[in-house]
C-alpha cells in the first residue's frame, strides 16, 4: 500500500486518493483548433519514470494536490498545492 | 471430546510412539480421536494430524498430481508436499502443520477410489509419455474430440473439494503500526525483537508455528536452555507483540506487511495489515531436498523431518535408517536417529564423496542403492544436503540476492533502509554470533524507525556474520523430482531446455516447477541448479523465478475478512421497510422499486396525488459570492441572471462535450444555492466541482457542501398535490400566482421549521419537491400521509417514476446515454448555449454543432402499442445494419401503450419517420419517430396548472 | 400539529425515551467497551481561509480537536474547515461562536453550514477502543501519532468517518461521525468488530460532550 | 512491400501427436527445440518490437500468409515475458460495437483453429462466458450486447438467475447477496486458452517460417529520417529495416516516443492471482462488473482471479495486497463457500490503456512505423486477428477493413470507439 504525501495531512493510504490524471497545460478553449485540443484531451506522454500528477484526498482533505512520483518505483519525492493562477478577474 | 470418548487401547495404536522427549509439544495427558479415511486415531493434543497418523505407523499420506505416486512425510512441517488433506470442508490443509482436533475429520486427497488403490497409478507405468508438456503435442486432432480429452483431463486436477453450502468461518482483518515487524522467531527473530524493545520500538514478532524458537526447539539441552532464556527476554518486554502460527505472507510497497494469523479463538484466520517503519527478515533457513531416483518415495525424509517428528512429536521416524549427510544437521540427526532406537542401515557422508542413487521399493521405500553399487534395505532414508534461503520477503521489497556458490544459497544485499536480515538467511555461524548480530539488527531497527520519525541518532554498526563453505549438492548421477507437489522430475528441466525453453522463467512456465503449492520454497534451487546444468551456465548466472506474494497460501477468507459494503438508507427506510416495499439496489442506496403496483401508482399520480422518496437525489450547498459564475461554466445553458427564488434545469458535460450529469439548481438566497444531481451522480459532481474549484478557478469564493442525507427529500406529485399541501404548509403563499412552475420557496411543513420546497415536474404532474431537515423526514412523511387520505394519497416508488419520466420524455443520464452521448445527441441542443464566454466541454460541443452526424435521441413509438420492445433491442435497416436503438420502454399506463425513447440516425430523425426495431426473438417491429421526447403532455400544461 | 420528534438514521435499541426532541434509546450499559449514538448533538461547519479569523478564534488547524467551553467542542478536520459539537438544540448557541463579521474587507470568505441532520455521530469509549478501530481504521492509534484531542477523517469500514480522540475522565474515547444515510452501516460495523472485546450499546444521556 | 523469400531459411519442424510422442516416449529421443537463435543479421524487411501474442502472431502471418520471413522479433526479456504471459486467458467476442464484435469474432474463429494450424495445442477450452448482472442498468447493456451480437452472428443470450444457477452451481443466485444476481449475458463461444501454449506456438511456427526470434535484446532506439523509418538500435547493435511494428502494449508509449508519435495511452497494472487447486467445480468463466472480478477454473484446478486494472498509472509489476483483498471479497460475494480456499500466488502485467477502451492499429504520421497497441485489459484474445491485419498491412500496404475503425486519427477526428460499456471488465 503505497503512502501518498498529502500536503494537508501528511503520509496517508493510497486507498484514500484519487488519481485525478497527468498534469497538463490547458490549451486556450476558444482558440485551440481540434487537433491541439484533442491532444489535450487524449494524447498522455505516459512516461517510464519521472511525472507530475494530480491526486484527490477522496477520504480525508479533499484537495487536490500535485505529486511528483516514479512510475517505475512509485517512489514520490515532492508534492504541492496547486498553484495559484492569477486572478481572471470579473467576468 | 467426541460422544466416541476415549478409547484406553489409544496408546497401544501409537507404535511409534517414544518415551517423553525434552522438547516435545504434546501434552500426554489430553488424549484425542479423530478420523482418518473413515478410520478413527488417536492422538494428543498438540499433534499435528501427520504427527498423529506417524506415531500409530502410517506412512502415506496423499497421491502426487500427475503420476498418483503414494507421498508421504518429507519435511514434517507447513511446507510438506505430500501432507495436503481435506479437513471437512476445508480442502489442502497443511496436516503435517495444523493440529489434531477432536472429532476432526480428516480424508486423502487426489485419490480414487483410495489412498492405497489408486487407479490413477496407471499414469505411473506410462509415465514416460507423458512428459512434462506433453498435452501440448497431442489431443489436437480430430477437433471432435477436443471437449472429450478436456473432460478427462479435469478429472486429474489435483487437491480437495470446495464445498458447496455457505462457509462457516469467521474471518477478520486488523491493522498494526508497529516500529519494527520481525519476520520469523527462532533465535535471531526473538534476539533482534527483544533488543529492538529494549531500543524504544513498539515490535511486533511473527512466527510461522505455534510457538517461539525455531529451530532451537528440536535441539539438545543446552538449545532448549539458550530458547528458554531468549522466550523470557521477548516476554519481559511489554512493547512486544508476538503473533504465533501467524506468517507474514507478503511486502509490498512502503512497507506494507500482511502477515496471516490462523485459528484464532474468534476467528478461523486473520489478515493483520502492518506499516512496519522497519521489517526484519528473519526466516531462517529451509532445508533443500535432494534429487535422485525415487526421492519422492514415502521413506525418503529430510534431516529436519526426522528431528521435529522425533523431538517435537515423539515419533520413531522409521526402523531402519540410511542417512545421507553433508553437514552438521545431519550429523545431529543421526545421533536423534540412535536415541530414538532407529537402526542406523548405512550413513553415507557427503563430504567424504559417498553418495545416494536411487531409493526403490513397490510403493513405500524398502531399500537404498548407494553410489558402488551398494544396496542397503531401510525404511527411512534421511538427506541433509543443504539449505535454501528462503528470500522472498526479501525479493518482494525489489532486493536482488546473490547467490554465494562457496555456501550454496542466496544472501541478501543492497537492502533498503527500511529493510534488515537477521539469522541464517544473512549468514552463519555459533548460536552466539547469530544472536549477537541479531541484537544488532535489533538495536538498528529500532534506531532507523526513530529517524523515519524524525529523531536520529547515529547508526549501530552490524557485526558481519560468517558464510560457512558447504557442498554444492542438488543432484545425484540419477534424475528424481524436483517439484514435488507439480510431479516435475529433472528429466522434465532438462528436456525443457532442450526443446529451447532455455530461460528459467521459459522452463518454469513449460514444466509447471515451481507453480505449486511450495511455491519454491523447496524446489527451486533444485530446479535452478538442473537447468544450470543443462544450459551449461551456472545458479547465479540463470537466476531464480519471480518471489511473488504470498509467502504462504492464504484464505480467501482472510483475504476477504469481513464483507464492508457500505450501504445507504434514506429517514424514511423504516416505513418503506414497515410497508414491505420490494427493495432495489441502487448504488449504494437501497430504495422502495415499489409498494406492490407500479401501474397503479402512476395512475393515483395522474388522478389523486402520490408522494415518493427522492433522497438519494444528489444535493449540494454551494454559498458565495461566486456561485453563479461556477454554474455558468459547468452547465452548457446560462446561468447568471438566476433569480432568488427561481430554480433552472441544467446539463453538465465533461471536457469532450459528452453528458456528464444533469439536474435542477435553486437560488434560495443571494449567494446560497441548492444543486442537485442524479442519483447517482454526487460522488463525481463533488470531484469534479472541487477539481475546477481547487485546480482551475481557486480565487473564486464557494463553499460546497453535500446535503443529500442531510434533507430528507419528498416529491408530491398530482393534479392534488396543491390541496394536500396547502393543509401544511406554513409561510409560503401556494397560490400559482405567488409560487408558479420552477419556482423556490422556504418555510415550514407539516410543523417542521427549516424547509424549502421547489415545483419541478419529473413525473410530468404538478409538482412540489420538498426538502426537509433529514431527522423528521419520517414525520413528514407520516403526516403527508394521514393528513391527505382523503385525498386519495399514496406513495410510489422508483418504477412508477421511470415509467412517468417516460411518458413526459424525460432522459436519464447513464440509461439514455452513453459514454459517448454529448449535449446535442442527448437532443438537449436548445440548452447549449454557444454564445457563452467559456463552459466546460465547449469546444466539442461547438464542433459537434458544424457536424450534426452523431445519433440523436428521440422519442419513438412502435405501430403495435401492446409490444414492448426491450431496452437495448436494435434498430435496424434490411439485414443486420444497424441504425439505433431502444434507450428506454414501458408500458404506459396512462396511454395504454408502449413508449419509449432511443438513438436514431440523424437522416431518420424526423417525426413520422417509421424505422424497424428487432425484437428478442427476432420479430421486426415498426415503430414512429415522434415529434417529441413526451408522449404525454408534451406541452407541459398538467405541470404548470 | 403533533410534536416535532427527531430521528436518528441508526435504529435505537429499546427501551426508548424522547430527550430533547429526539427519540433515542434510554438503555444503560456499564460494559467495558461501549457504543453510543450521539446523533442529536448540536453540529455546525465553519469554513474560511486556513490561516484566516476561524484560525484564530478556535486556536487550532487540521487535525486537532479542543474544548471551547465544557460542552462545545471544535474540530479541525481539513485546511480551513472546521466542526462545532454542541449539546442537542445548542445549534444557535453554536452560531453565535462562529458568528464573524462576514466581510473584515479583507476579502476572506467566511461560510456556517448547519449539518446536524447531515451527520451520524456516535461515540465508542471503553479501554478496547482504539483496538477495535485498529480492526476497521488504517490510521495509526497509538499515543504518540492520535493522542487525545487529535483528529483525522479516514476511512473506517470503508466508509469515510471523521475520528475525534476525545478521552474522558482518563476512558479512552472516540467520535465517529459519518454521512447520516450509513449511520447504521456503520454503528453495526463497529459493533460487529467489537465482539469480541464484548461491546455493549449504551443509550444517550448527558454530559453530551 | 516486396516479398522475398531469402532471409531466414525454412526449418522443418517436427511434427507433434500422440504418435510422435509415443515415439519419443519409447526411444528416450530428445525433442527438437521449438525455436533457434540467431545471431542479429544487419538488416530485416520488418522488425517486430515485442515478443508477446501480438508480435509473434504478426510475424507469423507475415511469414504463413504473405511469404515475408525476413523478419525480426525483438523482445527484452523471454517470449511472453509482458501481458501475455500475465493474462488471464480469457477469449470472447460478445462486445458492443459491431466493429468490435466483427474483430474480436475473427479472432475468436482463428482461435479455434489455432492447434490444428499451429500443430500445437493452445487447449483453447470453450467453456462458456458468463457476464453477470446486478441491476437492472448492466441488464440493459447485457441486452443490447447480446442483440448485437446476435445481428453480427455471434451467439450470446440473456439468461435468468435459475438458468445461471444451472451453468454454476456454486454461485450465489439467491437475493440474499449484497448484490444479487438478476441475470447474465450468457455467450457459449466463449473461453479459456492456455496462453503460453499462444506464445509459444506462435513463435514455433514463426520459427518454422524463418523468422528470427531473438529474445534478451532490447529496442533502445528507432531511426527516423524524413518522416519514415530507417532502422532501430538494439542492446545488440543496429539493424537497418524500413518497417517497425510497435507491439508492445505495456510499453507502447515508450516505443513510439522513439518514433517521435505520441499515443493517447496510460500504462496500468492489471494483476491476477490463483488459488490452490481444487477439484472441478466451475464450468463457465464468470465475469460480474459491478463486483470488478472474474473468475474461471483451469484445467489444472486453479481458480484464476482478476479484477480491474489498478487505480493509479504505474510500470511496476509488484502487486499489491489490495488487489487481493478485493478480489477475495467480490469472489466471496458470489461464492460465499470458498472461504476456506487459499491464494497461491499474485502478479501483475502492465496494461495499455486507452480512452475509448479499444485499440490502436494501423499506420502512424511516420511511413514505416506502425502501431498494434491499446490493447488494455483485453488484447490477448485479439492476438491472431491483429496478427492477421498487421501482416496483411505490411504485406500490401493497405489498411485491412477490419480494423480501419480502430486508427490512430480517430483521437485527433474525435471518432471514438464506443467499447466501454463491453470492455472495462478488466478483460
Ligand atoms: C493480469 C492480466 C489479465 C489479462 N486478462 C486478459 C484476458 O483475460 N483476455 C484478454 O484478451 N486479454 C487479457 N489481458 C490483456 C492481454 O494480456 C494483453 O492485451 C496482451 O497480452 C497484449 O499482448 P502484446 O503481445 O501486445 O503485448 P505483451 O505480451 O505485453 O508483449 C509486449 C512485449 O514487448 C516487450 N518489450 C517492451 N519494450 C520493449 C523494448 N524496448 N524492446 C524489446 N522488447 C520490448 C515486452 O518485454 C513484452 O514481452 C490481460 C492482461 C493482464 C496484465
Ligand atoms: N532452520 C533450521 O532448520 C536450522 C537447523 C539447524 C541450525 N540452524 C541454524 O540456526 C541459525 C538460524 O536461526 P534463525 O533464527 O535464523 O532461524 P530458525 O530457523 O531457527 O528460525 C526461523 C523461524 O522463522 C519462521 N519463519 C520463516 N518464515 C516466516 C514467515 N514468512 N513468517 C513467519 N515466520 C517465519 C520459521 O517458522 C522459524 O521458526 C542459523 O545459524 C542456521 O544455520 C537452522
Ligand atoms: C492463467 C494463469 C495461470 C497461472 N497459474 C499459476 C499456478 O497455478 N501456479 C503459479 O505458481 N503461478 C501461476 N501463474 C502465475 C505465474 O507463475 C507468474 O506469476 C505470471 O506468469 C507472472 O510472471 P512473474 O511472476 O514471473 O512476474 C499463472 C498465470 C496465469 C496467467
Ligand atoms: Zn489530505
Amino acid at each position: 500500500m503505497l503512502l501518498i504525501p498529502c500536503v494537508h495531512c501528511g503520509p496517508r493510504n493510497v486507498s484514500e486518493f484519487a488519481y485525478a490524471d497527468a498534469v497538463l497545460p490547458a490549451p486556450d478553449p476558444n482558440a485551440a483548433p481540434p487537433s491541439v485540443w484533442r491532444r489535450y484531451l487524449y494524447m498522455r506522454t505516459n512516461p517510464a519514470g519521472w511525472t507530475s500528477e494530480w491526486w484527490y484526498h477522496q477520504s480525508g482533505c479533499r484537495r487536490y494536490f500535485m505529486v511528483e512520483r516514479d512510475t517505475r518505483t512509485n517512489e514520490i519525492r515532492a508534492a504541492a498545492l496547486p498553484p495559484r493562477p492569477a486572478d481572471r478577474g470579473a467576468p | 471430546m467426541t460422544s466416541a470418548g476415549t478409547p484406553p487401547t489409544i496408546p497401544a495404536r501409537m507404535t511409534r510412539r517414544l518415551a517423553p522427549q525434552a522438547g516435545e509439544l504434546i501434552d500426554r495427558d489430553r488424549q484425542i480421536v479423530f478420523s482418518w479415511d473413515g478410520d478413527r486415531y488417536p492422538a494428543y493434543q498438540g499433534d499435528t494430524i501427520i504427527s498423529a497418523l506417524a506415531a500409530c505407523g502410517q506412512r502415506v499420506f496423499s497421491r502426487s498430481f500427475k503420476y498418483h505416486r503414494p507421498r508421504g512425510l518429507l519435511t514434517a512441517n507447513f511446507n510438506d508436499p505430500g501432507c495436503l488433506v481435506q479437513v471437512d470442508g476445508e480442502p489442502n490443509v497443511r496436516a503435517a502443520h495444523r493440529r489434531v482436533e477432536p472429532g476432526m475429520h480428516v480424508r486423502s486427497q487426489n485419490v480414487w477410489p483410495s489412498l492405497q488403490h489408486d487407479l490413477g497409478a496407471v499414469n505411473q507405468a506410462i509415465s514416460r509419455l507423458l512428459p512434462a508438456g506433453f498435452y501440448y503435442k497431442t489431443f489436437m486432432a480430430p477437433r471432435a474430440l477436443w471437449p472429450v480429452y478436456q473432460r478427462v483431463f479435469r478429472r486429474f486436477a489435483p487437491g480437495g473439494r470446495v464445498p458447496r453450502g455457505a462457509a462457516e468461518g469467521y474471518y477478520d482483518k486488523r491493522y498494526a503500526h508497529p516500529d519494527v515487524l520481525v519476520a520469523g522467531g527462532g533465535p535471531a527473530g526473538m534476539a533482534a525483537a527483544a533488543a529492538a524493545a529494549t531500543a524504544g520500538a513498539r515490535v511486533l514478532l511473527v512466527e510461522e508455528e505455534y510457538e517461539l524458537g525455531g529451530h532451537l526447539r528440536w535441539g539438545d539441552a543446552a538449545q532448549l536452555a539458550r530458547l528458554a532464556e531468549l522466550r523470557t527476554a521477548v516476554a519481559a518486554a511489554p512493547s512486544i507483540e508476538v503473533l504465533a502460527n501467524a506468517a507474514v505472507i507478503g511486502r509490498y510497497d512502503d512497507n506494507w506487511v500482511a502477515v496471516a494469523q490462523r485459528d484464532l479463538p474468534h476467528a478461523r484466520e486473520r489478515l493483520i495489515k502492518a506499516r512496519a517503519s522497519v521489517l526484519v527478515v528473519a526466516p531462517g533457513l529451509i532445508e533443500r531436498p535432494y534429487v535422485f531416483a525415487g526421492n519422492d518415495k514415502p521413506g525418503v525424509m529430510l534431516s529436519t523431518a526426522v528431528r521435529r517428528l522425533i523431538n517435537l512429536y515423539a515419533v520413531r521416524p522409521g526402523e531402519r535408517a540410511v542417512v545421507l549427510t553433508a553437514n552438521a544437521e545431519g550429523d545431529r540427526a543421526i545421533a536423534d536417529l540412535e536415541r530414538a532406537g532407529v537402526q542406523l542401515a548405512a550413513v553415507v557422508d557427503a563430504r567424504q564423496g559417498e553418495d545416494v542413487v536411487a531409493a526403490r521399493g513397490g510403493g513405500l521405500l524398502r531399500e537404498v542403492e548407494l553410489a558402488g553399487g551398494r544396496v542397503v534395505e531401510a525404511d527411512l532414508l534421511v538427506t541433509a544436503v543443504g539449505w535454501t534461503a528462503p528470500t522472498a520477503l526479501l525479493n518482494m521489497a525489489g532486493v536482488r540476492p546473490a547467490y554465494d556458490p562457496r555456501a550454496g544459497r542466496f544472501f541478501p544485499r543492497d537492502l533498503p533502509d527500511d529493510l534488515l536480515a537477521a539469522g541464517g538467511i544473512a549468514g552463519d555461524g555459533t548460536l552466539d554470533q547469530i544472536v549477537d548480530h541479531a541484537r544488532a539488527v535489533g538495536r538498528e531497527a529500532a534506531r532507523r524507525a526513530r529517524a523515519r520519525g524524525g529523531r536520529s541518532a547515529p547508526p549501530n554498526p552490524l557485526p558481519a556474520l560468517p558464510i560457512d563453505t558447504a557442498l554444492s549438492l542438488f543432484r545425484s548421477s540419477t534424475h528424481g523430482i524436483v517439484d514435488y507437489s507439480e510431479d516435475v522430475s529433472s528429466k522434465d528441466v532438462v528436456g525443457a531446455v532442450r526443446e529451447g525453453f532455455d530461460s528459467i522463467e521459459l522452463a518454469k512456465r513449460f514444466t509447471t516447477a515451481t507453480m505449486g503449492p511450495a511455491q519454491g520454497k523447496l524446489e527451486l534451487v533444485n530446479t535452478v541448479a538442473v537447468h544450470a546444468e543443462a544450459t551449461g551456465r551456472d545458479i547465479a548466472g540463470t537466476g531464480t523465478t519471480t518471489w511473488r506474494p504470498p509467502y504462504a497460501p492464504v484464505s480467501l477468507g482472510a483475504l476477504a475478512g469481513r464483507s464492508f459494503q457500505p450501504v445507504a438508507y434514506s429517514s424514511l427506510q423504516p416505513w418503506h421497510a414497515r410497508q414491505g416495499a420490494k427493495p432495489l439496489v441502487a448504488g449504494q442506496w437501497i430504495r422502495p422499486d415499489h409498494y406492490g403496483d407500479p401501474a397503479a401508482e402512476v395512475r393515483n399520480v395522474r388522478e389523486n396525488v402520490g408522494i415518493i422518496d427522492v433522497t438519494p437525489l444528489g444535493k449540494f450547498e454551494l454559498q458565495g459570492p461566486d456561485v453563479a459564475r461556477l454554474l455558468n461554466y459547468l452547465y452548457v445553458n446560462k446561468w447568471m441572471k438566476l433569480a432568488v427564488g427561481s430554480v433552472r434545469y441544467g446539463v453538465m458535460c465533461g471536457r469532450d462535450g459528452v453528458v456528464l450529469d444533469d439536474g435542477v439548481t435553486g437560488r434560495l438566497a443571494d449567494d446560497r444555492y441548492i444543486m442537485t444531481t442524479t442519483s447517482s451522480g454526487p460522488e463525481t459532481v463533488w470531484r469534479w466541482i472541487e477539481n475546477v474549484l481547487q485546480t482551475e478557478h481557486p480565487q473564486w469564493r464557494i463553499h460546497v457542501t453535500p446535503r443529500t442525507s442531510a434533507l430528507a427529500s419528498i416529491n408530491v406529485a398530482g393534479p392534488k398535490a396543491r390541496t394536500l399541501l396547502q393543509r401544511l404548509v406554513e409561510g409560503i403563499d401556494l397560490d400559482p400566482e405567488a409560487f408558479p412552475y420552477m419556482r423556490v420557496r422556504s418555510g415550514a411543513v407539516a410543523g417542521i421549521p427549516g424547509c424549502f420546497m421547489w415545483r419541478i415536474g419529473f413525473t410530468g404532474e404538478l409538482s412540489y419537491e420538498i426538502h426537509a431537515p433529514a431527522a423528521y423526514g419520517l414525520q413528514l412523511w407520516e403526516t403527508l400521509l394521514a393528513t391527505g387520505a382523503d385525498l386519495g394519497v399514496a406513495p410510489f416508488g422508483i418504477e412508477a417514476q421511470r415509467i412517468m419520466r417516460l411518458e413526459k420524455g424525460h432522459f436519464i443520464v447513464g440509461q439514455d446515454t452513453d459514454g459517448l452521448t454529448q449535449a446535442y445527441a442527448a437532443g438537449v441542443g436548445a440548452l447549449v448555449k454557444l454564445d457563452k464566454e467559456d463552459f466546460v466541454g465547449k469546444p466539442e460541443l461547438v464542433w459537434a454543432a458544424q457536424r450534426g452526424d452523431q445519433q440523436i435521441l428521440v422519442g419513438l413509438q412502435p405501430a403495435d402499442g401492446s409490444i414492448v420492445p426491450d431496452e437495448g433491442c436494435q434498430l435496424v435497416e434490411g439485414e443486420r445494419a444497424i441504425v439505433g436503438r431502444i434507450t428506454s420502454s414501458r408500458l404506459s399506463p396512462t396511454l395504454g401503450r408502449s413508449i419509449c425513447l432511443g438513438f436514431v440516425e440523424p437522416r431518420l430523425a424526423a417525426a413520422g419517420t417509421m424505422v424497424e426495431v428487432r425484437l428478442v426473438d427476432g420479430r421486426r417491429l415498426p415503430v414512429r419517430v415522434m415529434e417529441h421526447h413526451a408522449h404525454y403532455d408534451p406541452e407541459g400544461l398538467r405541470l404548470r396548472v | 400539529m403533533a410534536r416535532l420528534l427527531a430521528r436518528s438514521p441508526i435504529t435505537p435499541p429499546p427501551p426508548l425515551v424522547v430527550a430533547e426532541g429526539w427519540e433515542v434509546s434510554g438503555r444503560r450499559s456499564g460494559a467495558a467497551l461501549r457504543l453510543s449514538d450521539c446523533t442529536p448533538l448540536a453540529k455546525l461547519l465553519v469554513r474560511g481561509d486556513e490561516q484566516g479569523r476561524f484560525r484564530a478564534r478556535f486556536g487550532i488547524g487540521v487535525g486537532a480537536a479542543r474544548l471551547l467551553s465544557p460542552d462545545l467542542l471544535v474540530i479541525g478536520w481539513g485546511p480551513g474547515e472546521w466542526t462545532l459539537l454542541g449539546p442537542p438544540g445548542a445549534e444557535e448557541r453554536l452560531a453565535s461562536v462562529a458568528a464573524l463579521d462576514r466581510d473584515d474587507g479583507g476579502g476572506e470568505f467566511l461560510s456556517a453550514t448547519e449539518v446536524t441532520h447531515g451527520h451520524a455521530l456516535m461515540r465508542l469509549a471503553g479501554t478496547a477502543a482504539a483496538a477495535l478501530l485498529a480492526k476497521i481504521c488504517a490510521i495509526d492509534l497509538g499515543d504518540d501519532v492520535t493522542p487525545n484531542g487529535a483528529a483525522f477523517r479516514s476511512s473506517v469500514a470503508k466508509l469515510v468517518t471523521e475520528v475525534v480522540r476525545h478521552d474522558r475522565d482518563g476512558e479512552p474515547a472516540y467520535w465517529l461521525q459519518c454521512d447520516r444515510a450509513f449511520g447504521q452501516y456503520l454503528f453495526d460495523a463497529v459493533l460487529d468488530a467489537g465482539a469480541e472485546f464484548g461491546i455493549e450499546v449504551d443509550g444517550f444521556r448527558p454530559p453530551w460532550i | 512491400m516486396r516479398r522475398r523469400l531469402s532471409g531466414g531459411g525454412q526449418r522443418p519442424a517436427a511434427r507433434y501427436s500422440a504418435l510422435s510422442l509415443l515415439r519419443h516416449g519409447l526411444t528416450g529421443r530428445d525433442w527438437p527445440p521449438a525455436w533457434t537463435h540467431h545471431d542479429l543479421a544487419p538488416s530485416y524487411d520488418v522488425v517486430i518490437i515485442g515478443g508477446g501474442v501480438h508480435g509473434l502472431a504478426t510475424a507469423y502471418y507475415l511469414a504463413a500468409n504473405h511469404g515475408i520471413r525476413n523478419v525480426a522479433v525483438l523482445e527484452k526479456s523471454y517470449i511472453g515475458g509482458g501481458a501475455s504471459g500475465r493474462n488471464t486467458a480469457i477469449i470472447r467476442s460478445n462486445y458492443l460495437t459491431p466493429e468490435g464484435v466483427r474483430f474480436y469474432n475473427r479472432s475468436l474463429t482463428l482461435y479455434q483453429r489455432l492447434a490444428a494450424e499451429l500443430n500445437f495445442n493452445v487447449m483453447f477450452e470453450q467453456r462458456g462466458h458468463l457476464t453477470l448482472a446486478h441491476n437492472d442498468a448492466s441488464l440493459r447493456t447485457m441486452r443490447w450486447r447480446a442483440e448485437v451480437n446476435k445481428l453480427e452472428g455471434v451467439d450470446s443470450e440473456v439468461i435468468g438467475p435459475a438458468e445461471i444457477k444451472k451453468r454454476a452451481p456454486y454461485l450465489d443466485v439467491s437475493e440474499e447477496p449484497r448484490f444479487p444476481i438478476l441475470g447474465a449475458l450468457y455467450h457459449p463461444p466463449g473461453g479459456i486458452v492456455r496462453h503460453d501454449a499462444v506464445v509459444w506456438g506462435y513463435a514455433r511456427g514463426a520459427d518454422a517460417h524463418g523468422v528470427h526470434i531473438h529474445q534478451g535484446t532490447t529496442l533502445l532506439g528507432i531511426d527516423v529520417a524524413d518522416g519514415r523509418v530507417r532502422g532501430v538500435a538494439t542492446s545488440r547493435g543496429p539493424i537497418a529495416t524500413p518497417v517497425v511494428v510497435n507491439c508492445t502494449a505495456g510499453w507502447s508509449s515508450t516505443v513510439a516516443a522513439m518514433a517521435g508519435v505520441e499515443l493517447p495511452i496510460t500504462t496500468f497494472p492489471l494483476q491476477a492471482a490463483v488459488t490452490e487447486p481444487v477439484k472441478f467445480f466451475l464450468d463457465p468463466v464468470i465475469v460480474s462488473g459491478t463486483l470488478h472480478v472474474y473468475v474461471s477454473q483451469t484445467a489444472r484446478g486453479e481458480l484464476v482471479l482478476g479484477a480491474s486494472v489498478d487505480p493509479y498509472p504505474a510500470y511496476s509489476t509488484r502487486g499489491s495486497l489490495e488487489f487481493t483483498e478485493e478480489v477475495a471479497a467480490h469472489v466471496l460475494e458470489l461464492f460465499p463457500s470458498l472461504a476456506d480456499l487459499r491464494v497461491l500466488r499474485q502478479w501483475a502485467g502492465l496494461c495499455d490503456m486507452t480512452p475509448d477502451f479499444s485499440p490502436i492499429l494501423g499506420k502512424t504520421p511516420v511511413e514505416g512505423f506502425h502501431v498494434d497497441v491499446g490493447w488494455g485489459t483485453y488484447g490477448f484474445k485479439a492476438g491472431p486477428v491483429s496478427g492477421e491485419a498487421m501482416a496483411q498491412l505490411v504485406a500490401t500496404g493497405e489498411t485491412p477493413a477490419i480494423i480501419k475503425t480502430f486508427d490512430l486519427v480517430r483521437f485527433e477526428d474525435g471518432r471514438l470507439v464506443g467499447e466501454k460499456g463491453a470492455a472495462s471488465v478488466g478483460h
